[in-house]
């Protein structure tokens, strides 16, 4: 569904992704992990069409990406779900949810509808707060909105980038468990970047460990769990040396 | 795309070193050059416009009746946008580089006044068409020995009104004045001349030229009740004072400024307008004047030829300039091209019959107007009405 | 502890009612290399911002040179001889290395405005020093055949390494490096690494911030980790790579 | 009595003169909010407005088609200069975006010259020239349709922010405008759209003034400024306050004007900016209302 | 070292002093032309508070909106010292400085805790609170009326009443207002300042007192806009508040924007660059449009600005700073650098 092929990024002077292969199948959720400034939030990025590759390409559903403007990349079906959820503060849980569907919006309003009331049966907690405004919602409320929000645009493949990030461990549980039922529910691919790894990796069905902008590792997340070597990533073993 | 910016850039820079140091271009004997510096853009524009077209008007017609001796008048022209800055360095270029004979011109008594002193160093004849009586009597006591004018002084405005006010009784009276250099030259007048004619103001206030409700201020003026309010400004603000007057229901006659005299005053103000006094030359009134008048005729051809032309109605400003071109082409046919007997031409001219009145230059009296070169007019159902004689 | 070059002591930030960092003390003694590490959002930043006066601390005091050090400003501790380096590169990108390095030797010198202007005999001993000095400097770091290249055109590597120069030039007592790792290549962290080690010998001290574990781990003569803006441990390197509690904050907890 | 006649007096004065620099102030605030530019050339949207105005009604077009068209053709002058001026440029620092708001400042003006001239025109009240009375002071009905305009605008405008799906998206593109873009918002569009909305209501400020003040080609300025001033008093991306803060420099002026003396009132609202960036950079109003637009 | 540092500072010198040369040798070239004189008489002064201004925009990276105040700081105090209180010009200069400089910091104090957009607007906000005074202050200032009748300026008691020494006497301080803006560009003050530039929190904390360097440049600008305004008063003897309003702050600003902040000498190419465009403009409009006025070389200015600061938004200089280095890199220098590098090397071992 997604292909990355050898795809390059740089940030100015900083070659931030040094060649990334990547593939994220059907309904399948995808784990990226690694330590801070290895990429990850970038490598999302890339995909949703904040930043241009450099080199290599992108190829989803077998067609490249169009670069330079990630509203036509919204329309294509990739929605990316920010790092530190990017609430809109002063905005109602339910504007939050119809501009998720920004896009969509006046082609097929009916749709719209029938979906954020699908949404909202995802996240009872949400329905009891329609009103209030994004910034007086707590972390993990927030975290929920801002998925809501994500799925609110009925992507093909949905980014979600450090959605434990900031919250408390059983908060994360909380939003872990959840992923894996909405990826069957609404058909949605995803990609998720964790740092949390072990909730990301028993969260996900494969997963890549990238490392310096380059990935060192992948395979089944049930397997990496196990392997010391993506411990290893993180704490740099120091027998290593 | 970058070389092609740097290779432009390169060309403008070439041009504009090419513009700068453009030197002089001597001109044919057979041609007198005179120079002019006019504010036909910027801020006194209104004043300017109507001086520079009737400059080109008079050296066109001049040149096709086959010019002075058989010399042509070459006219070079500068607007200084209304700047200071541009005044100068254009009287410098008509002085150093084109070479004029003489020079007219200066629309705004601060743009004459930054003029003088280039002019009184090179000894050029000079006519200034701003009011200010310091461009020919200098506080200062510097020199104006080449330096005339042709608009009457405030101080020749202000005793026009104030006799006019003296003489219908108005002796209590409200001065509202804009807060530029025109306005605040007026208001020094007034001061300076209101105790001779037995005239007070019981207030005294300023108010914006970029105003747009004038009536807080005016709410003063009500409380102090005067017998007449004279309101001191150019066209536009003056209107919306005016305007403000009467929506507060003040009914105490109106007296203005000279400056107002415009059509866009009337239909500025509406119906305000009606019933405001003012002084003013006779060339806003020329068809009402009674035939014995000495300036009728020049006043009406001046006119006709200037509507005729730019197919709207001459300024008192226009005049000044007619004044000052044809005091000026006098003079050189007296005195030739000799700029000293120029100079002394100008200064000895009796009886000149012009636009703004009957000028009597002597070596005292650089303008040589008096009060007489003015007329009170009325503004009635939005029309100009002589309000006197 | 008075032996100690800095002491943090219960320090404290809260953010609008979030506590940022909560009650950490440690200290760092002449001539040590010490680490702080903790997952994203444990406050190493904050903490960091603290004790290099860019930020006031709402409890706690930070001491430096047996002297009280709160509230001072970036410039002041800079005069008493503390200097740091930035995450995000903050070079002067439009200078050249050695005008970036020179700034570094600023504390230095004191001529003012006027001698400068009027190019007075002390403005121009003192460029020449300050020039001489950076370049030594430059030379030591391996980079004086860059001397004249604009800052901003160099490689990330190179400008890190240039961003310590400025920071050593002065001979500061302690230097804080802010993540110098991030973004380096293999290579290029393997000379920023041997550059560090150099400069330890020379008897620089140093306090870090690190995400690159590696590292940590070969150069950090002590680390203290903090998670949530607390510390949960400190100690060697070979301690904390199997200390349970760091283990945990960086895999996270067993989920679901 | 009399005093009190005066006191109402002067706070319509002030009313009217603050609801011409809230319309203006407002137009800064949709620009500054969503595109990040100051943009200096605000108050030349007014004067177009109130000139084109007047040439289509001295045209012979009926009065509302006149302020309908005019608004729109200065929208579009504004949507132009978005294209051409403020997108190309959009990176680069503030001075030099200042500058080139000062530029388009003089095109502006320039062209007004050459089609207008210098000459000040007058344009009709909206509803003859009579006057209304309220315990003594008078007032033009031109300065309740002023006030009553502007307020109207910016109930429009909040019902746009508030209620409507396309209002929502531009406050979301203020607020976070990442956000916005990864929700497939075309920033670039909004930014457009804001320019030109801003000149819409710069022009309707000029041709509400016209039939007071007259128009003229250099009309724009000080408007301009005076709304700006308003704008930053009441911060720079807070719709409701800078319409406070517009109607509070129009009454401190007015009131100035009538107990004081008229010569220092620039100097009193410009004193009036310095105090409130020195002392509350984000406005008077920031603590009150604490929501942007 | 001091060798090659010869060498490579001997180019710049030439430059100079050739730039030098044909500065002073300019008014012989338009001999007699008084016209042309004034309009380099103009640049020179509009130059030197540019020059002020590039310090306080390209190296300390603030942005005045206000400076003309300045300006009509020193011509007031000129003016009136010189008129009615019979101090000498020279005197009358300095203490125009002074009071400048002292405005600048009681201005400065608690302007320079704003940024950006908001430090534009207080300094408007300065200037127009200025211009009011100018205006209103009627027993100093003239008011609206203007104050004229000022003294020229005396040279050993000898007054410059003529084109050709003044010319001199404003490019002399031109010359050392650029001289004494590099000195600082290159020097602790300048990197200093450079760096608050590049990075307020790096040059912070290098020990860099950033709140005072600024506020010292500030002053000092002021005393570069206050020692032209007064050259002015003396230069003209006629000076009206107008001169002094936000719209010639508006002016400075765009000269030095034009001439690119981030070289001394953008202050002293934008000033000659926007008067001979103007100047430029009014012989070129007419031959293009015979019937048009000054409002088409506004419309032309207005252009002519925008698109220039939208493809050259470093000002002249700052394109000319690019191609020169690109010069610099692929030329000699690079041979140069590394006999430099390799005798300071040599001379340290």
């Amino acid at each position: 569904m997604l292909v990355l092929r050898s795809v390059h990024v740089h940030h100015g002077h900083l070659h931030v992704l040094k060649g990334v292969d990547l593939h994220v199948g059907e309904g399948e959720i995808v784990a990226i992990v690694g330590a801070n400034g290895a990429g990850k939030s970038t490598l999302l990025g890339t995909i949703a069409g904040v930043y241009a590759p450099t080199e290599g390409e992108i190829l989803f559903e077998h067609k490249p990406l169009p670069y330079g403007k990630v509203e036509h990349i919204v329309d294509k079906g990739i929605c990316l779900v920010p790092e530190r959820r990017q609430i809109f503060d002063s905005l109602s849980v339910k504007d939050h949810l119809l501009l998720g569907a920004y896009r969509r919006q006046r082609r097929d309003r009916q749709e719209v509808k029938r979906d954020y009331e699908r949404v909202l049966g995802l996240f009872p907690k949400l329905q009891t707060m329609l009103d209030r405004p994004g910034g007086l919602l707590s972390g993990g409320e927030q975290q929920m909105l801002a998925i809501a929000r994500g799925l609110m645009a009925r992507p093909k493949l949905l980014l979600l980038d450090e959605p434990s990030l900031g919250l408390a461990p059983l908060v994360v549980k909380e939003v872990m468990g959840m992923l894996r039922g909405l990826c069957d529910q609404f058909h949605t691919a995803m990609i998720l970047v964790e740092q949390n790894v072990r909730a990301a990796l028993q969260t996900a069905d494969y997963a890549y460990v990238l490392e310096r902008g380059a990935i060192v590792l992948h395979g089944k997340a049930a397997e990496l769990l196990a392997d010391e070597r993506v411990a290893e990533a993180y704490l740099g073993a120091a027998d290593r040396r | 795309m970058k070389k092609g910016m740097s290779r432009l850039l390169a060309a403008l820079l070439l041009m504009f070193l090419a513009a700068c140091g453009k030197t002089a271009t001597s001109g044919g004997e057979d041609e007198v050059k005179i120079g002019a510096i006019f504010s036909a853009s910027g801020g006194a524009a209104p004043l300017g416009k109507p001086e520079m077209e009737t400059v080109k008007m008079l050296v066109e017609q001049w040149n096709e009746q086959g010019g002075m001796d058989g010399k042509k008048i070459k006219l070079i022209a500068y607007d200084d946008k209304s700047d200071q800055n541009e005044a100068v360095l254009s009287t410098k270029k008509l002085i150093e580089q084109d070479k004029v004979t003489a020079i007219i011109g200066g629309t705004i008594s601060g743009n004459s006044l930054a003029m003088i002193p280039q002019i009184e160093k090179a000894g050029i004849p000079y006519i200034s068409l701003a009011a200010s009586k310091q461009i020919v009597n200098p506080s200062d006591g510097s020199s104006r020995h080449w330096t005339f004018k042709t608009a009457q002084g405030d101080n020749i405005v202000i005793q026009k009104l104030l006799g006019f006010l003296k003489e219908k009784g108005w002796t209590n009276v409200a001065w509202l004045n804009v807060a530029n250099a025109y306005g605040t030259s007026g208001h020094e007048e007034f001061k300076h001349y209101a105790p001779e004619y037995g005239v007070k103001a019981v207030i005294e206030e300023e108010f914006e030229a970029t105003v747009d409700d004038a009536k807080a201020m005016l709410t003063r003026v009500k409380k102090a009740n005067p017998q007449a309010i004279i309101v001191w400004g150019t066209a536009q603000e003056s209107a919306v004072v005016t305007k403000n007057i009467r929506q507060l229901g003040i009914e105490s006659p109106i007296v203005e400024s000279h400056g107002i005299g415009t059509k866009s005053f009337i239909d500025l103000a509406g119906e305000a307008a009606n019933g405001v006094w003012f002084p003013a030359g006779r060339i806003l009134v020329a068809d009402q004047l009674p035939d014995s008048d000495p300036q009728k005729e020049t006043l009406l051809k001046y006119k006709e030829q200037f509507e005729k032309a730019y197919g709207y109605a001459p300024t008192t400003f226009g005049g000044h300039a007619w004044d000052a071109f044809h005091l000026l082409v006098n003079a050189i046919k007296e005195g030739g091209t000799d700029k000293e007997k120029i100079r002394s031409a100008l200064e000895n001219t009796k009886k000149f019959i012009g636009i703004s009145g009957v000028f009597h230059m002597s070596k005292d009296d650089h303008t040589g107007l008096d009060a007489d070169s003015l007329v009170m007019v009325q503004i009635q159902d939005g029309k100009f009405v002589l309000a006197e004689q | 502890m008075s032996a100690m070059l800095l002491e943090v002591e219960r320090l404290s930030k809260s953010f609008g009612g979030v506590q940022a960092v909560q009650d950490v003390s440690f200290g760092v003694a002449k001539g040590e290399m010490v680490a702080v590490i903790g997952p994203n959002g444990a406050g190493k930043t904050t903490l960091f911002n603290m004790i290099s006066g860019v930020i006031p601390p709402t409890g706690g005091s930070v001491r430096f040179q047996g002297g009280v050090i709160n509230g001072k400003k970036p410039h002041e501790l800079a005069m008493l001889g503390m200097t740091r380096t930035f995450q995000n590169l903050q070079l002067f990108s439009d200078m050249t290395v050695l005008e970036n390095v020179m700034v570094g030797f600023h504390t230095r010198l004191t001529g003012g405005i006027f001698s400068a202007g009027f190019r007075l005999p002390l403005a121009r001993r003192e460029e020449k020093q300050a020039q001489e000095q950076a370049f030594s400097c430059l030379e030591q770091i391996g980079l004086a055949h860059l001397a004249w290249e604009r800052a901003g055109t160099l490689p990330y590597g190179t400008q890190r390494l240039v961003e310590i120069a400025r920071a050593a030039v002065s001979r500061p007592s302690l230097i804080l490096l802010d993540e110098p790792m991030a973004g380096l290549n293999p290579q290029e962290s393997k000379q920023l690494v041997d550059v560090l080690l150099a400069m330890r010998e020379q008897g620089f001290t140093f306090l870090f911030v690190e995400h690159d574990m590696e590292t940590v781990m070969a150069i950090a003569d002590r680390i203290v980790v903090l998670d949530y803006g607390k510390k949960i441990a400190e100690g060697a390197p070979e301690e904390i790579a199997r200390h349970p509690d760091v283990i945990k904050a960086y895999l996270g907890e067993e989920a679901v | 009595m009399e005093a009190w006649s005066q006191f109402v007096q002067l706070l319509f004065s002030g009313l009217t003169v603050g609801s011409i620099y809230a319309l203006v102030a407002l137009g800064f605030v949709i620009t500054y909010s969503v595109t990040g530019i100051l943009n200096l050339a605000q108050g030349d949207f007014a004067m177009l407005g109130a000139l084109l105005c007047m040439t289509f009604v001295n045209s012979g077009m009926p009065f509302v088609l006149a302020i309908g068209l005019s608004i729109a053709a200065v929208m579009a002058v504004g949507a132009l200069f978005e294209r051409l001026a403020i997108q190309p440029a959009r990176r680069s620092s503030v001075a030099v975006l200042i500058i080139i708001t000062i530029g388009a400042s003089f095109v502006f003006r320039g062209i007004a010259l050459l089609a207008w001239g210098t000459d000040p025109y007058a344009l009709r009240p909206f509803t003859g020239h009579g006057a209304l009375e309220v315990f003594g002071a008078v007032i033009q009905w031109q300065s309740v349709w002023a006030i009553v305009i502007s307020l109207a605008s910016f109930a429009a405008l909040h019902l746009f922010f508030q209620r409507t799906y396309i209002g929502k998206a531009v406050a979301a593109c203020v607020i976070n405008p990442f956000a916005a873009r990864l929700m497939g918002i075309d920033i670039r569009k909004m930014s457009l759209g804001a320019v030109a909305v801003s000149a819409g209501l710069g022009a309707l400020a000029g041709i509400v003034i016209a039939p007071i003040s007259g128009a003229s080609y250099d009309m724009g300025m000080m408007i301009g400024l005076k709304a700006f001033i308003a704008a930053v008093v009441g911060g720079l991306t807070n719709a409701p306050a800078a319409i406070a803060g517009a109607f509070l420099v129009g009454l401190l002026e007015s009131f100035a004007e009538g107990y004081l003396s008229s010569g220092y009132k620039e100097a009193i609202s410009f004193g009036l900016l310095l105090l409130v960036l020195l002392f509350m950079p984000n406005g008077l109003f920031a603590k009150m209302t604490g929501k942007r637009v | 070292m001091e060798q090659d540092q010869r060498m490579a500072d001997g180019w710049k010198r030439w430059l100079l002093l050739a730039g030098a040369a044909v500065w002073l040798g300019l008014p012989w070239l338009v001999f007699g032309n008084n016209y042309v004189l004034s309009t380099l008489i103009l640049i020179g002064l509009y130059a030197l508070v540019g020059t002020g201004m590039t310090l306080l925009m390209g190296y300390a990276g603030q942005i005045s909106l206000g400076q003309a105040a300045f300006y009509g700081i020193g011509a007031y105090a000129s003016a009136y010292l010189t008129a009615h209180a019979g101090w000498p010009a020279w005197l009358a200069l300095a203490a125009g400085a002074v009071l400048a400089a002292l405005v600048a910091l009681v201005v400065g104090i608690p302007v320079f805790r704003l940024r950006e957009h908001y430090l534009a607007l207080a300094t408007l906000g300065f200037g127009v609170i200025m211009f009011t005074f100018f205006k209103e202050w009627k027993g100093i200032t003239g008011g609206l009326n203007g104050f004229f009748g000022i003294p020229p300026i005396r040279i050993a008691g000898v007054p410059l009443q003529s084109d050709l020494p003044f010319y001199y006497l404003v490019s002399l301080f031109v010359l050392a207002g650029v001289w004494f803006a590099r000195n600082i560009v290159r020097s602790r003050v300048g990197r200093a300042l450079r760096a608050i530039h590049g990075s307020e929190v790096a040059a912070n904390s290098l020990g860099v007192n950033i709140t005072k360097y600024k506020l010292q440049i500030f002053m000092l600008s002021a005393v570069y806009a206050s020692i032209a305004g007064s050259l002015y008063a003396h230069y003209v003897t006629f000076i009206n508040p107008d001169l002094f309003g936000i719209v010639p702050s508006i002016y400075f600003l765009i000269m030095v924007v034009i001439g690119g902040a981030g070289s001394v000498w953008g202050g002293l190419i934008g000033a000659a660059v926007y008067v001979c465009l103007g100047e430029w403009l009014k012989a070129v409009v007419p031959l293009l449009l015979p019937d048009a006025g000054g409002e088409f070389e506004i419309v032309f200015f207005g252009l002519l600005l925008v698109i220039m600061l939208i493809y050259m938004p470093n000002g002249l200089t700052g394109v000319a700073l690019k191609g020169w280095r690109r010069f610099w890199k692929t030329g000699w220098r690079r041979q140069v650098d590394s006999h430099k590098a390799r005798s300071i090397g040599g001379e340290r071992g």
